[in-house]
């Protein structure tokens, strides 16, 4: 029979919160949290009795303490998260066997323009890709939250225009938009034909979908 | 002006589907049987002429445009019935390319105030910012992603807080029936009679088991690891629910094999 | 910028896996898991090539790691699990300070009334409590994933016929129904409240929605 769980357990006052058991709290509460957890988040565990300067070295603290496990705390946009290791996502993967899906180069390239070029509307994206982009693709990336209309172009229909969200950037570990690798610059198309040289590229991969 | 090649022969395009490109000739002839991989692998026809360029060195002023017209119009047949967006985009590109070979055979009046144009410009501006960002989706797709490359972890909280749900304590169900009970004594409509608590739990395990079969053999019933208890106590859920018509217990013949079944799966067979 | 994980991380080979390893992929495994982890599962990670032996004295030392920290890896029925320690809800209850809302003691009785005399009908659950049941409480524990229909009564109209789940064990800590406080203890206490003494309870509060 497990104890009664509710009313008993009262926070202590906070000057008898010795460090180890504010370390112990902030533990608790990052490996609860559903979202990751800003130092703003977090200082409301103490009553915001506790400054940011001395929770970020008791983050890193915790950080230190669990460097050689199988789980990570991290820093994303939205604040401290914990989440595995890469090293450990095989064996996960036994656990649920549908594999997650990969994205299509259809969803990757509009990502990837909503990304760079944000915000855009639907006609920006298909200027850009010379195709139409089908109404599934912006559906998958805005049921994985990823992006957002953020409000709209004032030509006639007023279209849509789109941004990534905070999220797109928590599950890609970003911390913010800088942070995605830069855009390479490309080579001329015209010069080098001109003068009748062969292209120094690579063949652009074709990963398929 | 262009050097056909017809001599390409089907298969090994058609059979790579990973790699297919090695195989595409110059001329842009597409055997029909493998335009459908075709298709499937360049996203568009920016991407397929962005491939043609930078493949094959191909200068967007070299093009075959006779040629390239030809095929662009059989593909497009092929896909009126169902891509009939994909063709236009193909018919557009085509529509495009013809007109730049066109103004790039005119003479080109320089004016004092316009700057040399090439007609060209617009085509590859776009065909670079689409490199560009075709460069990016694919350096995006290496970047370490949440529950394909790690799982976030999210721990299951005592009190459910996160969902702010209502929690409940076992004292809280005990406190429950006592007022039922209390209400009970005082009105005196029924009497509720007292059975142990495994073999109700049983019953609805023997429900369970039943739900989604026509019958089951009686002892298929019982787990083949369950201690003597256990099966007492199955038994007993057995025969309780058959006193409460909840299942229905029969067999054939004499000492034949006995079948169970739930009695609203058998009347409604 | 992050190394690119996708191919770069293949399981180690079984036998190369140490114990320090194999305890690291539990602990992450169950960190990760959104419901409790039988064994059976578990041994999913690797194979099923460790046997349940090893990974219930893995486990038992995982469980003794964590035993001084602000979580705890505890048993339920469906599993092993992670779980906060209840000291530490005065905390995390401060990051979202809305006030835990309470069932209603129609919810609360008809839970109890299931919990005890399951398999019943929503007739049985009138009978016993004399008044109505209305849909919305019935609705209300079925979402909650408390309660099933796990058969019909075969008399008229077919009632349904209401037990409660696995994951009400969970959601209660208990590993089976006879962990409920027992009837007998009930029955006295009936008894003395026959002979005119006040319950030593509480009624329970009528918040309810």
């Amino acid at each position: 029979m497990s104890a009664p769980l509710m009313p008993l357990h009262q926070p202590d006052p906070l000057d008898s919160l010795s460090l180890a058991k504010t370390r112990q709290i902030l533990e608790a509460a990052l490996l609860a949290a559903q979202d990751p957890l800003p130092i703003s988040e977090l200082k409301k565990l103490f009553h915001n009795e506790i400054s940011a300067a001395v929770l970020s070295k008791l983050l890193e603290e915790i950080r230190e303490k669990w460097s050689d496990s199988g789980v990570e705390l991290v820093t994303v946009a939205s604040g401290w998260r914990f989440q595995t290791k890469a090293a450990m996502q095989p064996y996960l993967d036994r656990l649920t066997p549908q594999k997650v899906p990969r994205y299509s180069r259809a969803v990757l390239e509009t990502l990837a323009i909503i990304a760079y070029r944000q915000p855009v509307t639907r006609g920006d994206i298909e200027e850009i890709r010379g195709v139409g982009v089908s109404s599934s693709v912006l559906r998958t990336l805005i049921a994985r939250g990823w992006i957002e209309a953020v409000g709209h172009r004032n030509v006639p229909g007023k279209p849509e225009l789109f941004a990534t969200t905070q999220h797109f950037l928590d599950d890609l570990n970003l911390r913010s938009l800088e942070e995605l690798p830069p855009l390479e610059e490309m080579k001329s198309l015209i010069e080098s034909s001109d003068k009748n040289q062969g292209l120094p590229f690579e063949e652009p991969e074709e990963s398929g979908h | 002006m262009n050097s056909v090649i017809d001599s390409v022969e089907p298969h090994p395009f058609a059979k790579i589907c990973g790699e297919p490109l090695l195989e595409i000739p110059q001329d842009l002839y597409i055997p029909p049987d493998a335009l459908e991989i075709f298709l499937d692998t360049f996203q568009g026809p920016l991407d397929l002429l962005l491939y043609l360029i930078r493949k094959h060195n191909l200068e967007i002023l070299d093009i075959p445009m006779a040629e390239l017209t030809l095929q662009y119009m059989a593909y497009v047949e092929m896909m009126r019935t169902d891509q009939l967006e994909l063709a236009a985009e193909y018919l557009l590109m085509t529509a495009l390319l013809i007109e730049i070979k066109s103004r790039m055979l005119l003479p080109n009046p320089k004016t004092a105030t316009e700057e040399e144009h090439d007609p060209r410009a617009e085509l590859v501006r776009r065909l670079l910012e689409y490199e560009q960002m075709k460069k990016a989706a694919l350096r995006l797709n290496e970047l370490p992603q949440a529950e394909r490359d790690f799982s976030i972890i999210q721990m299951w909280i005592e009190q459910n807080t996160v969902e702010q749900l209502p929690s409940i304590h076992t004292d809280d169900l005990y406190h429950a029936w006592v007022a039922i009970l209390t209400r009970a004594k005082v009105n005196r409509h029924h009497q509720i009679k007292r059975e142990t608590l495994s073999v109700r739990a049983y019953m609805s395990q023997v429900l369970r088991d039943l739900r989604g079969h026509k019958q089951v053999e009686f002892y298929d019933l019982f787990s083949p690891s369950a201690t003597v208890a256990e099966v007492v106590v199955t038994f007993l859920a057995i025969l309780e629910l058959a006193k409460e018509l909840l299942l229905e217990i029969s067999q054939v013949k004499d000492s034949g094999m006995i079948y169970v079944c739930a009695i609203d799966a058998a009347s409604s067979a």
